[in-house]
């Protein structure tokens, strides 16, 4: 199963290329996860995030100043040698600056038929934003209809919501797993679960989520668990780096960031206007720290997170030169300190020198708990 | 009439004495020791004596390179003009190669790129800024990681075949992050490609900056390595073409500058 | 050396003036409390005519001009910045925050001279605005910084992330959305300080914030005389107080006295440059600390003649029917409800030109072209600002824009507040290679 | 276009044996072998005391190199490298020491061995190596509590120093005294980026500036960078320091002056810290295999 998860991410273009000979119908690339995939869904178009390959960004320094984040220039790239050319066309969701450049140099220099920008508020602290939501929502559902020539309806919308509430509730079911004291799943698996989760057709993820629910119980994984690590951030698919730290002896039990259970946590809750609800979604959910003021929700969420997993560490990543991010570091690890949890800083570019990174993340590991007996 | 062109840069002072604004006479280099104005001083005689020439001969000497300070209108060179260096690229480059759009000029400390307009002027340029890694002192360093000569390192690198992603934030850490690369049993020739795919990465992405149209013309120091040519050619995806003297081109800009200089008189 | 002709020149006669102003202003925020009344935080973006309803004794800082005065004086910086990363922040965020938050870490004030006061003056409340991803963080920090100091100053912000409209108004639910949450914020501004609002001292804040916006874009246009009457340099000193008070009858006042004294310069060909012969202009804020880049050039007889940034970051303009770019016109009537002043005011600011940008680069690019065609630039200098996201966003893009109409264009790498980010000699460097290119020689050492 | 320059920055290998210590009499033979990106050390200790051990540069393989550092340390001592009861690896190269049972990272090391080689008052520990450098806090067991290292850019380690002593052709062990060979401080060098500071000091050494002045700026440069990672991780007394370049004396005064805390004064050659670390924790690693803990 998990095998099938990463044969996705890997594979990935080549799975929405086959979807599309397949379907016929149309893909979208998409940047954030503030892009309410509910209506595109609804429409039948298949949402592909857009992410990076992890390869030193060559290409985008004309379009991109080289101090906007790893992942918008990456992201960039990607677009640049031509990657994701079967894409009819990107969709962004405001967040940040940075993914709004990469938004931007892709609507104007590779040849795109749809370019849409979602003005997701970034006041979502405040009640207006639901309602003025409500409306960027209906703009952008009228845009999809324009550009499909099909009508959006409430039946479709709700088939929207039934598909993105059920992948989302069953990846919290596997979540669960990783509370046990012997976890089920490595933090490896748990980030290839929810990565391919946002690039292929969700129906098909639920299917594979549903087996994967009736073995998780009786499975044993035949390796030491080790410390108890969370792993908190910006934009994170770096699976080499999972992979490593995981085979120094520990496991990432809990995460905090969009590809992970930021992006799984919560649901849309129904009503009769189908925006409204959608739009309630992308308002109260776990935020981007972008969005997060004046008070500091995510970094409560992130604290509740640690302890309902029973935490021993975590490791608090920051893409360089994302702000937002950069900007809670302090009071995230106070906050995670004050309910025992320690924590360490490390900054993330394209590609990660494992060679530094290694023996900080080990001696890390030996300050939680390695050597006590030794002294 | 005779002129010059003196080419004062980071570890190397070139020139090249030019008749009639296209035979050129004489080329020479020598060290750059902590006395500039000295060092060049001793090129430029050794010039002389191999043309035969003397000083007065010389109608009009100009300077670039990051010491063309030095020898402006200071005896004995007392060079009449300076010019900044992408300025005289362009004009050496576009002597030798007419067609030349793009020259990418990488040097002991900086690593630079060159829109080259009509008459070889500058329509635009791009300087390495404030780090070091795209510059010919990155493959010095990382040669002695690897110990290896570094004249051996380009050599060296064609032997590989295999993709290595290396992060080259900075020259030390590269230089870590060889040192890694060992440890993790690659082998000497997989580590020295990846070094040059590093270098040519960020060379590539400074020029990409300039944009690179055809044809595209590699000089400076680092051109005479043979294990940096490949991988810059597949980052820019065209062929690079290298002159037969590429570290002379700065000089040779000079004299031909010189001599429109004269000419306008 | 190659001859030009020389313009007469002569200082500014405004020019004590201004620093009056900015003196009293840093003052007037610190000793408020000594007379009872308020004062509260924010950025120069932020409805500042809004507070300015609890009445007439009201002062505020806001944090960009403040993190720039910081900027100014090096050894202050590294202090604050040594802070800021000590509390483990990264180095890499907005400079004029870290500015900011290492001025309260350090607990010490500096005034516009640079004197160094004990004790940062905590405000009463903070009252900011968010369309760049740090502004309403930057606010949030401050709020956590004063918290920890056992200090709780409530915060409100205003969120104005709905895009930009180039040519028709803003669609009415975006206005709406604005104009909501200022209402609220009149509430939330009465509770906190258990003052009763004045609508009348509002209508006449909005007014004096449109008057002084567009009127500063007036002096902005006087520029497109030769020989430029200002320099960048001296202009910087002059937007400022737009970016501190834009609100206030003091701001409109001087902008009207500053104005006649530029048409009068206009009139008798006073030159802010005297061997002025290459316009150019740059882009997002300079490196403070190293202004003396804009002496440099005038040695090559180079003129800064400002940038999208100093025009635009306060100044309110507006394509006018013929395609020029021109000073936004006021409203005929001014406003006389709440209701009105609201929505006049969150009307005149959705179109604030420094807002393009960060939707709409191509929209950038345009307004920069007519200042390169109106005001007859030569070239334009792009500050690549490591310092600041919001207005380095999509610069590369304008860039592009720029090369493609044919305007010569050179890049810098910086930090507006960072002086570790910035290479002297190897952007003189740099910048000597590039007047070559286009055939200017040094004038004078 | 080559010459073939001297090295100053090649520094002498060197090792010792500790007099008056019998290895047969020892109960427990311990190890630990340190293997830098640039130096690489091994510590023999008998019952937790230092008995001998040896320096030299990293090669390019580095079990070679573990190989020959330990060899070269047991040299005339009678002992083996089997002989020894426990070797932990440590340092860069910590995964490739064939004969250590375990690896312990530098950190730990440099901790545990810094309160070896200054007492337990210790708190703060600086370790300034080839292309690291390390703040370490610690308890008074030398047990780590908090630490970081210098990121993404090299600037103020020891590797900065090699390049430097080549640039100015000073054999580096003679850098520090000659950077204060002078009665007033210039600026410091104004570029953090490692080559570009060596470019810097170059075109002020053209400029006719003296070699030393050109050092003091370059070692000035140095401290700053230490210093920026120092209040970073927070300074608490005693602090000292361990790596190669504490034995630097231009930049171990100058971190005094501008930090205004004196560093204890090494009892060993600091450079060993990280090495008596690791043969310490191969100690207690011993004695809990064979059950005495």
């Amino acid at each position: 199963m998990f095998e099938t998860f990463r044969e996705w991410i890997n594979h990935r273009h080549d799975y929405a290329k086959a979807w599309k000979e397949r379907s016929g119908n149309r893909v979208l690339g998409y940047f954030c996860t503030y892009v309410p995939e509910e209506i595109l869904y609804a429409a039948n178009i298949l949402p592909v995030r857009i992410l990076g390959s992890h390869e030193p960004p060559t290409v985008t320094e004309p379009y991109i100043f080289a101090m906007y984040c790893p992942l918008c220039r990456d992201c960039l790239a990607q677009g640049l040698k031509g990657r994701f050319d079967y894409i009819d066309g990107i969709v962004e969701g405001q967040s940040c600056l940075h993914l709004r450049q990469t938004f931007n140099a892709w609507r104007l220099h590779i040849p795109t038929r749809f370019a849409h920008y979602i003005h997701v508020p970034h006041g979502v602290q405040n009640p207006h934003a639901t309602p003025y939501l409500t409306q960027e929502l209906a703009k952008f559902k009228k845009a999809l209809e324009d550009w499909t020539g099909k009508k959006i309806t409430n039946e479709d919308l709700d088939r929207g919501i039934r598909i993105m509430n059920k992948d989302r509730e069953l990846m919290r079911k596997v979540y669960e797993y990783r509370k046990q004291e012997n976890p089920k799943i490595t933090g490896l698996e748990t980030m290839e679960m929810v990565l391919s989760s946002q690039i292929v057709d969700k129906e098909e993820h639920i299917r594979l989520l549903e087996k994967l629910l009736q073995e998780l119980p009786n499975r044993k994984l035949d390796r030491e668990s080790g410390t108890r690590l969370m792993i908190i951030g910006s934009e994170d698919d770096d699976r080499i780096f999972m992979k490593n730290v995981e085979a120094l002896g520990a496991t990432f039990v809990a995460d905090e960031h969009c590809t992970g259970s930021r992006y799984v946590w919560n649901n849309v809750v129904p009503h009769e206007d189908r925006l409204f609800a959608i739009a309630s979604r992308y308002v109260e959910r776990v935020p981007c720290p972008s969005k997060d003021w004046p008070e500091f929700t995510r970094i409560q969420h992130a604290v509740k997170l640690a302890k309902d997993f029973n935490v021993q560490g975590a490791l608090v990543i920051q893409n360089k030169f994302c702000d937002p991010h950069g900007i809670e570091i302090p009071p995230l690890r106070n906050a995670l300190k004050s309910v025992g949890v320690q924590t360490y800083p490390l900054e993330f570019d394209v590609t990660v020198p494992w060679g530094q990174f290694r023996t900080r993340v080990e001696a890390f590991l030996e300050t939680l708990t390695g050597l006590e007996e030794l002294f | 009439m005779i002129t010059a062109g003196v080419d004062v840069g980071a570890k190397y002072s070139k020139i090249v004495l030019l008749e009639d604004g296209k035979n050129i006479l004489t080329r020479a280099n020598g060290v750059v020791g902590f006395d500039v104005g000295k060092s060049a001083v001793e090129v430029f005689e050794k010039a002389l004596v191999d043309a035969n020439l003397k000083r007065d001969q010389i109608s009009q000497i100009v300077a670039t390179g990051m010491g063309r300070k030095i020898i402006h209108k200071n005896p004995p060179i007392n060079a009449g003009e300076i010019v900044p260096e992408v300025i005289a690229d362009a004009k050496g480059v576009f002597h030798l190669i007419p067609t030349v759009k793009t020259v990418i000029d990488v040097g002991a400390e900086e690593g630079r790129g060159v829109k080259v307009g009509e008459k070889g002027g500058v329509k635009d340029f791009v300087i390495n800024e404030r780090c070091a890694a795209g510059a010919g002192t990155f493959i010095e360093t990382m040669a002695r990681a690897l110990e290896v000569r570094v004249e051996d390192m380009g050599p060296l690198a064609l032997k590989s075949t295999n993709v290595i992603p290396m992060n080259a934030q900075c020259c030390v850490f590269a230089e870590s992050e060889v040192v890694t690369l060992i440890h993790a049993k690659v082998s000497k020739e997989d580590v020295a490609k990846a070094i040059h795919d590093a270098m040519a990465g960020r060379i590539a992405s400074m020029v990409l900056r300039v944009g690179v149209e055809k044809d595209v013309v590699l000089v400076g120091g680092v051109a005479r390595n043979p294990g940096f040519i490949p991988p810059l050619k597949k980052e820019l995806n065209a062929e690079i073409l290298v002159p037969e003297y590429p570290e002379y081109t700065g000089a040779l800009g000079a004299a031909i500058i010189a001599f429109e200089m004269e000419g306008q008189k | 050396m190659a001859q030009t002709k020389e313009y007469p020149t002569e200082p500014l006669k405004i020019w004590n003036e201004a620093k009056d102003l900015r003196r009293k202003y840093y003052e007037g925020y610190l000793t408020a409390h000594e007379h009872g009344a308020l004062r509260w935080a924010g950025g120069a973006w932020s409805f500042s005519a809004i507070p300015a309803g609890l009445g007439n004794d009201v002062y505020c800082i806001t944090g960009e001009p403040y993190g720039a005065t910081v900027a100014f004086f090096k050894e202050f910086t590294s202090k604050c910045h040594d802070a800021v990363e000590a509390a483990g922040f990264p180095r890499t965020l907005c400079a004029y925050m870290r500015n900011y938050w290492g001025s309260i870490l350090l607990d010490k004030y500096i005034l516009a001279d640079g004197t160094i006061v004990d004790h940062y003056p905590a405000p009463d409340f903070i009252w900011q605005d968010h369309i760049c991803c740090s502004h309403g963080k930057w606010y949030q920090v401050v709020k956590w910084l004063e918290e920890t100091k056992g200090k709780k100053v409530p915060m409100y912000c205003v969120d104005v992330s709905v895009g930009y409209s180039p040519d028709e108004p803003l669609e009415t639910y975006k206005i709406n959305y604005i104009v909501q949450q200022l209402n609220d914020g009149i509430d939330w501004l009465e509770k906190v300080t258990g003052r009763k609002y004045d609508d009348k001292l509002l209508c006449e804040a909005v007014w004096n914030e449109m008057r002084a916006t567009s009127l500063w874009a007036e002096v902005c246009a006087l520029n497109q005389a030769v020989p430029a009457p200002l320099d960048e340099k001296s202009m910087y000193s002059l937007y400022v107080m737009g970016t501190l008070m834009k609100h206030r009858p003091e701001c409109v006042t001087f902008y009207e006295k500053l104005k006649a004294e530029v048409e009068d310069r206009v009139r008798r060909g006073i030159a802010a440059v005297p061997n002025e012969r290459f316009r150019v202009i740059t882009d997002t804020q300079p490196p403070w600390g190293f202004l003396q880049i804009f002496r440099e050039m005038e040695k090559y007889g180079v003129v800064s003649l400002g940038s999208l940034y100093t025009y635009g970051l306060i100044g309110m303009w507006e394509y006018r029917p013929d395609g020029t770019w021109a000073p936004k016109q006021l409203p005929l009537e001014k406003p006389q409800t709440r209701e009105e002043a609201l929505k006049a005011i969150v009307e005149w600011t959705a179109h604030r030109p420094e807002w393009a940008h960060f939707y709409l680069p191509e929209l950038k690019t345009k307004m920069m072209l007519s200042i390169v065609k109106q005001w007859k630039v030569n070239a334009v200098l792009l500050h690549y600002n490591r310092g600041c996201e919001g207005l380095s966003v999509h610069i590369a893009e304008n860039r592009l824009g720029l090369l493609d109409a044919g305007v010569p264009v050179f890049p810098f790498e910086g930090n507006m507040g960072d002086e570790r980010e910035f290479d002297m000699p190897g952007t003189l460097a740099r910048l000597t290679a590039f007047f070559s290119s286009v055939g200017l020689k040094k004038l004078r050492e | 276009m080559s010459e073939k320059p001297r090295e100053f920055w090649r520094w002498k290998e060197y090792r010792q044996t500790m007099p008056g210590m019998d290895p047969r009499a020892a109960k427990i033979v311990t190890a630990g072998v340190d293997i830098g990106s640039v130096g690489s050390k091994a510590a023999v200790m008998l019952d937790g005391e230092l008995y001998a051990y040896s320096v030299t540069r990293t090669g390019g393989v580095s079990e070679e190199t573990a190989i020959k550092v330990m060899n070269w340390a047991l040299e005339g001592t009678g002992l083996k490298t089997e002989d020894t009861h426990y070797v932990v690896g440590t340092g860069y190269g910590r995964v490739n020491v064939p004969f250590a049972k375990k690896t312990i990272t530098e950190i730990a090391c440099h901790a545990r061995g810094a309160h070896y080689i200054y007492g337990p008052t210790v708190r703060t520990v600086l370790d300034v190596g080839g292309q690291d450098c390390k703040a370490i806090r610690c308890d008074e067991k030398g047990k780590v509590t908090s630490f970081l290292m210098n990121d993404k850019c090299a600037a103020g380690t020891g590797r900065g120093l090699e390049v430097f002593a080549d640039l100015v052709r000073i054999p580096i062990e003679e850098l520090g005294k000659v950077s204060l060979n002078l009665t007033e401080e210039p600026p410091p060098v104004s570029n953090t980026c490692v080559i570009f500071a060596k470019a810097e000091s170059l075109a002020l050494l053209r400029q006719g500036w003296p070699k030393e002045k050109v050092a003091a700026a370059y070692h000035l440069a140095m401290v700053d960078r230490i210093i920026d990672l120092l209040t970073k991780v927070g300074i608490e007394k005693d602090f000292v320091m361990t790596g190669g370049v504490a034995k630097n004396v231009g930049i171990v005064s100058r971190l005094e002056r501008n930090l205004g805390i004196k560093p204890l004064e090494p009892k060993l050659d600091p450079i060993l810290a990280g090495a008596i670390g690791g043969a310490l924790f191969a100690k207690a690693l011993y004695e809990k295999e064979v059950g005495l803990r």
